[in-house]
């Protein structure tokens, strides 16, 4: 594998190494911030990058632009009051952290959640997760220089945002997902609209295939950039695409089941070496190709997830009494989701107040992040842009 | 949402006391511009002597000048009636402008054609009004007749200053009408590709006003100096850039007739400007004092001295094999029909027409090689600190280099401004009286031709740039040492080889000429068949849900 | 003695023009526009090598030399060598040029630095240049300029050119070309990484 | 593998530097900051164990108690027998570290788990635990210039940044409904 590695990297980098081994010609180094306003690093994330030419020889993420103190406002306001302060941590699938949220302090209290009500939060984890790997596989895209995949992406997106909206109202934040099951019920023809939805767009995955991840200048740029071992990515605590993407068939859903996760068949897929299952050749396990192209399969498995939720829905009630005045009791419980970029966690403890005395969020993206130092070190200026965007870091989520 | 129409965009909310005043401003401009005009006219003709050329080409100046001038006026003036006469007729004066355009451009290479039928048989010297004046009414000078008027009007051609001064004004005009239609045309375009609709609003039809609104707003900017910045570079940077662009356009070929100045060098010469024209990208870039534009200018700096060399060695195949670097000369060896185009003349100039092609791409940092500008690796390139005008003089440039380069693939080896159809179809018009030599000139290897397939590369050039990610500069470097380069060189020496032993109208010079013939023709019908089933399934692919309307809503 | 060749110095550039121009034989007194244009191009020319001379900060000089380079390409259009002035913006303004300010960004602390040469080097560069300027001005007053016959060959046609350097004048064409290559093996060879120590064999003890 | 074997498996090995912590729903064990790396070297390489995902670290203000509590949430991720198969979990684990509210310092297990480096210097920033042996011990969330530790239940937000006027000093002019009530 390790030949396969180096094979990716490019001539220039391989001759930069000699360079500088053998002190050879030079030009200076200069540091260049990029960000925390940048077209390429999704949100308010600030790179520092030491250049030399056009080569980056080291990489200092900087966070905490978008730092909104959720976990402080979390020990001051009640479960349901914190609902809407989920929603902005993820906000590309909000729908999943109000999943975690309440599942969480639904362990917490012990409340057991009407089958309808199981049944309408994963519909929207699973749609929230399409609808994310969407804006991924778009603003990928865009990384590599080509703006028509990101249009496409927006307009299928579009698509599930009306249907967020027909449910619930809103967009982006929803709010949907609550102590007890959903807020409201789903609303009228909302399963043959999905169904409807579905059948549009499972064909328009291939077609992306087609014009973006086999396109040979997009898996050129993409593929052997970025190469993060299976050992590497779990020492540095990657989870979610990230982590499968480096050949790891590691997913909560499927290995730890949460909710009812369990009734469902569907697939974990994970990186493929060059070669494999149409993967282009030139594609080494892990690399950012893997990251990218683990998403584009898992929107194929979250659609398979929604025919069989479709076919499951059951009636009957889609929320659990919930008492006016909660008491959190004096326990603690700590719950990870398998969100659109990982696990996402929840450490909540209460101490017979309304209110929790602390609540810790785990988002998925500020571990992923946390690599980039790690891996984005003798690479070229536009593989930053190249691994960043298949790491897929939503800074809401990093800043908390 | 009130829709935004040609009314805002055309008809500028001033109060009356700033119309008056800019009335005023402008026709005493005018008139005092007109005046001097009659007065230089006046110590033109009545010395008419040598030498006074300078007279003329300050006469012609003035004269354009101090009418733009009267004009403004009348449009200040009457600001509202433009502006509903322009929302009125937006799509006919768009659809015609086109043709009009290569009209205007293809009435002065008649009149200088007359004019110098007359400079010839008057033999040496400078011509005399009444001389014009007695060719034009066929016999004696014939009193103040409409011969007069129009032998004023044409006795200036006769000075090159004059036609120059002309000239240079035209392809000024045409270079800003190629870059704001080519903007408008790329929003067009890019919006039907993502399944938009591009521009809508401005102006009516089609958005057809965008490009001026956009110009308007860009004025109306601020003009954002950073500090630190190198003001004076800063301030040139985009002059650099755009003078070269414009400077293409003197040497480019319209027709045979219609070139502002028929260089012996016109090819190399295009190949240098577009080789001057790095320059204030580079200079851009330098003097921002961002590391972004400095990156961008290194990029650009890196790639157009690179991608020089198999543009260079894609030139000389065309050059081998016309024999010349006159441009008018080289489009003249094609004019035979679509088969005798340069590109289907054997299998090396077709492989020097796509490196051609692959490298103006380059040269003029369009996708993939827009690294110079590459907006998600850095920021805007040279451009991050542009804002206002300065900005808009860089997009000029490059929309005008886009054309040219389109252009002048057409000119080398897409059969320059001849129709595809064979020349012998056209033959009897071609030497008929002057209405059929105009409408010949015009339709079958004319300006208009010319300026078609000048769109239709300038058309595949969006189409890559709003299709293909971007790539890498080492893969960028690679392309062209590795591929393009050892291709030219392959090209350069088969085409060699290809005159030296294959004779023309011999059996194989015909066979691959057909077969090359049939690719190229499949080629542009396989383009037409997309476009095609692209606009009849336009509503099927955007899928079912496209007008959802909200539960309610 | 007279000062005729004062008049005479700006139409030295107009008699070639007239000569090599596809018009042929126009009087020099007729061409008045192109003295005027001219005397524009020299300026421009010689105030920019001043630019450049003057000019403390590189970039700057370099764009002088733009300047300079642009006009001296000017001078040959007026004369209708445009194939000269075409070589000398491809060669000189849009390869040298770019290459230079290529270079200065390379070393990306160029922004800032000030160039003032020292007292010293003003003084010698004074002297080589004055001296320059009195020989040139000398060789001017000696030479009686001949005016080219107005219908001889198009000296400067492309094809004429092309003719020439490869009959009469091949050998040089060919030894230029010659050093060429050995300058482009000697950069590569420069520019090559230099080999590491514990490739090469020798365990350096200093 | 449930908490309670592992602690068994841990008190073993370390003795009495480690005893089992059974918080309901959330089990785990206590170890003393000292030993603490050791052990989680323990709880990564033995292959009983084979914590290898460190997910979070949260820290506990036990204020009005002196002290801070670390809980490393950890998760044993087993590779399957053939390649290519699901992986499977091998439980999970929260560690606790207790650790004095002031001048109180643990040592970093970022040599460990590479993953602790953030979360690490998230506990520093928000909390104020000092991590012996961290490569990069800053700041990560909260500007470098901040003062105070906001995730401390007695923090005070402060009136102003830098001469901004901070949301609580306005909140305060309004009758107050800040964040810190």
């Amino acid at each position: 594998m390790e030949e396969k590695v180096l094979q990716g990297r490019p001539d220039i980098l391989v001759d930069a190494d000699r360079d500088r081994a053998g002190g050879g010609l030079r030009t200076e180094e200069m540091l260049v911030n990029m960000g925390p306003q940048h077209p390429s690093t999704h949100g308010v994330l600030r790179l520092m990058l030491r250049i030399d030419g056009e080569l980056v020889l080291e990489c200092t993420p900087h966070i905490g632009y978008l730092h909104r103190c959720a976990e402080k406002i979390g020990e001051n306001v009640t479960p349901v009051q914190f609902i809407p302060i989920t929603d902005r941590l993820d906000y590309l699938a909000a729908m999943i952290n109000n999943h975690g949220y309440s599942l969480a302090v639904e362990k917490l209290l012990g409340m057991e959640v009407p089958e309808r009500g199981r049944y309408i939060r994963v519909i929207m984890s699973e749609l929230n997760r399409i609808a994310s790997h969407l804006v991924s596989f778009g603003a990928y895209g865009l990384d590599m220089g080509a703006f028509t995949p990101f249009v496409y992406a927006f307009r299928e997106r579009e698509y599930i945002l009306d249907l967020f909206e027909q449910v619930c109202g809103a967009r982006l934040t929803y709010s949907y997902l609550s102590l007890g099951g959903a807020t409201q019920d789903l609303p009228e023809g909302f399963p043959e609209r999905l169904a409807q939805f579905l059948d549009y767009f499972e064909p328009k995955i291939a077609e992306y295939n087609q014009l973006l991840s086999y396109n040979q200048i997009f898996v050129k740029r993409t593929a052997g950039v970025g190469v993060i071992s299976a050992a590497d990515a779990i020492a540095w605590g990657l989870t979610g695409p990230c982590l499968r993407g480096s050949g790891v068939k590691w997913d909560l859903r499927k290995c730890v089941p949460y909710d009812i996760y369990d009734r469902f068949d569907f697939d974990i897929p994970v990186g493929l070496p060059g070669g494999v299952d149409g993967a282009p050749p030139e594609v080494v396990v892990g690399d950012s190709w893997n990251r990218y192209y683990v998403r584009m399969l898992e929107m194929q498995q979250s659609a398979r997830i929604l025919r069989q939720c479709l076919q499951q829905l059951p009636s009957g009630d889609y929320r659990a009494k919930v008492p006016r005045v909660l008491k959190l009791p004096a326990r603690e419980v700590y719950l990870e989701v398998e969100g659109a970029r990982g696990q996402l966690g929840y450490l909540v403890v209460g101490d017979g107040k309304p209110v929790p005395r602390r609540v810790k969020i785990r988002g998925p993206s500020f571990c992923n992040l946390s690599i980039a130092s790690h891996i984005c070190r003798n690479v070229l200026v536009a593989d930053v842009a190249a691994i960043i965007g298949s790491i897929d870091v939503v800074m809401g989520e990093v800043d908390r | 949402m009130r829709k935004f129409t040609a009314d805002d965009a055309l008809r500028p909310r001033f109060s009356a006391a700033d119309q008056a005043r800019a009335v005023r401003g402008f026709v005493t401009a005018g008139l005092v511009l007109l005046a001097a005009a009659v007065g230089l006219g006046l110590v033109a003709g009545a010395t008419q002597g040598v030498g006074y050329a300078a007279a003329v080409g300050g006469l012609v100046l003035a004269g354009l000048t101090g009418a733009c001038c009267l004009l403004a006026a009348l449009v200040i003036r009457f600001a509202a009636l433009v502006g509903r006469v322009l929302l009125t007729l937006a799509l006919p004066i768009f659809l015609a402008g086109v043709v009009g355009l290569v009209i205007l451009a293809w009435i002065p290479a008649l009149l200088y054609e007359r004019v110098d039928g007359i400079k010839a048989a008057q033999a040496g010297g400078v011509v005399r009004v009444a001389q014009f004046e007695a060719a034009l009414a066929g016999g004696a000078a014939a009193g103040r007749g409409p011969a007069y008027l129009a032998a004023l009007v044409l006795w200036p051609l006769q000075f090159q200053l004059a036609r120059d001064v002309l000239a240079v004004v035209g392809v000024v005009g045409f270079v800003s009408l190629v870059a704001m239609f080519g903007i408008w045309w790329e929003r067009k375009v890019a919006g039907r590709i993502q399944s938009r609709l591009g521009p809508m609003r401005v102006g009516g039809w089609h958005g057809w006003a965008q490009s001026l609104a956009d110009g308007l707003k860009l004025l109306q900017k601020e003009d954002i100096f950073i500090a630190g910045a190198d003001r004076a570079l800063f301030r040139l940077a985009p002059y650099v850039a755009f003078i070269p662009a414009v400077c293409l356009f003197i040497a480019l070929p319209f027709s045979a007739a219609w070139v502002a100045r028929d260089l012996e060098v016109g090819l190399i010469f295009i190949f240098a400007m577009l080789g001057v024209g790095v320059l204030g990208v580079l200079l851009a870039g330098w003097a921002s004092n961002n590391k972004w534009s400095m990156l961008g200018a290194m990029r650009e700096a890196c790639q157009m001295i690179s991608y020089e060399i198999p543009l260079g060695f894609s030139l000389l195949v065309p050059i081998m094999t016309v024999g010349t670097l006159r441009l008018t000369a080289i489009g003249e060896a094609q004019s035979g029909g679509f088969h005798t185009w340069l590109a289907f003349a054997n299998p090396f100039t077709f492989t020097a027409a796509v490196v051609f092609f692959v490298a103006t791409l380059a040269s003029c940092k369009r996708a993939p090689f827009d690294l110079p500008e590459a907006e998600s690796e850095l920021v805007a390139g040279y451009l991050t600190e542009y804002s206002g005008f300065r900005w808009a003089l860089f997009f000029f440039a490059e929309y005008a280099e886009m054309f040219a380069v389109a252009a002048l693939a057409a000119v080398l080896f897409f059969g320059a401004w001849h129709s595809p159809l064979p020349a012998h179809w056209g033959a009897a018009w071609a030497d008929g009286p002057l209405w059929q030599r105009a409408a010949h000139g015009l339709l079958y290897s004319g300006p208009l031709w010319f300026v078609l397939k000048g769109f239709f590369f300038f058309f595949v050039q969006l189409w890559l740039r709003w299709t293909l990610p971007r790539i890498r500069l080492d893969q960028v470097m690679y392309a062209c040492v590795q591929v393009l380069l050892p291709l030219t060189m392959l090209a350069l020496l088969g085409n060699t080889f290809w005159l030296w032993l294959v004779r023309p109208g011999s059996w194989p010079a015909v066979a691959v000429n057909l077969a090359l013939t049939a690719l190229g023709g499949l080629a542009v019908l396989g383009m037409v068949a997309i476009v095609l089933y692209g606009y009849l399934n336009r509503r099927r692919l955007v899928g079912p849900m496209a007008v959802d309307p909200l539960p309610g809503g | 003695m007279t000062y005729g060749w004062l008049y005479r110095l700006p139409l030295v550039a107009l008699l070639g023009a007239s000569a090599l121009g596809a018009d042929g034989a126009a009087a020099p007194a007729a061409e008045p526009g192109k003295a005027l244009a001219f005397y524009l191009v020299a300026a421009l020319t010689l105030g920019s090598a001043l630019g450049c001379a003057l000019a403390t900060n590189i970039v700057r000089m370099a764009m002088c030399l733009l300047g300079t380079l642009g006009g001296v390409a000017l001078l040959y259009f007026l004369m209708s060598a445009t194939f000269l002035g075409v070589i000398q913006l491809i060669v000189y303004a849009g390869g040298t040029l770019i290459v230079i300010v290529f270079g200065v960004m390379l070393t990306s602390r160029a922004y800032g630095v000030k160039l003032r040469p020292r007292p010293m080097e003003m003084v010698g560069a004074l002297a080589v240049c004055g001296a320059l300027l009195v020989g040139l001005v000398a060789a001017l007053l000696r030479t009686d300029w001949p005016v080219p016959a107005a219908d001889g060959p198009a000296a400067g046609s492309v094809a004429a050119l092309g003719s020439a350097l490869l009959s009469a004048y091949l050998v040089p064409f060919e030894l230029a070309s010659v050093l060429l290559l050995a300058v482009m093996i000697g950069a590569a060879y420069l520019a090559q990484p230099a080999v590491p120590e514990a490739a090469a064999g020798a365990g350096s003890v200093e | 593998m449930t908490a309670a074997e592992v602690a068994e498996l841990l008190i073993a090995r370390f003795g009495s530097a480690v005893e089992p912590a059974p918080v309901e729903i959330h089990p785990g064990v206590r170890v003393a900051a000292p030993v603490w790396p050791a052990v989680a070297r323990f709880l990564r390489d033995d292959p009983r164990l084979n914590f290898n995902l460190l997910r979070c670290i949260s820290g506990l203000d036990l204020h009005p108690e002196p002290q801070i509590e670390l809980v490393y949430d950890l998760l044993a991720m087993r590779a399957p027998e053939a390649p290519g198969a699901l992986w499977s979990s091998g439980g999970e684990l929260a560690v606790r570290v207790t650790v004095a509210r002031h001048g109180g310092r643990v040592p970093s297990v970022c040599d460990v788990w590479p993953a602790a480096e953030w979360h690490e210097r998230e506990a520093y920033d928000l909390l104020g635990v000092s991590f012996d042996g961290h490569p990069d011990l800053r700041r990560i969330l909260c500007p470098d210039d901040w003062v105070g530790h906001p995730l401390r239940k007695d923090y005070e937000f402060p009136k102003e940044y830098q001469g901004i006027p901070s949301a609580a000093a306005a909140a305060e002019g309004a009758g107050g409904c800040g964040v810190s009530r």
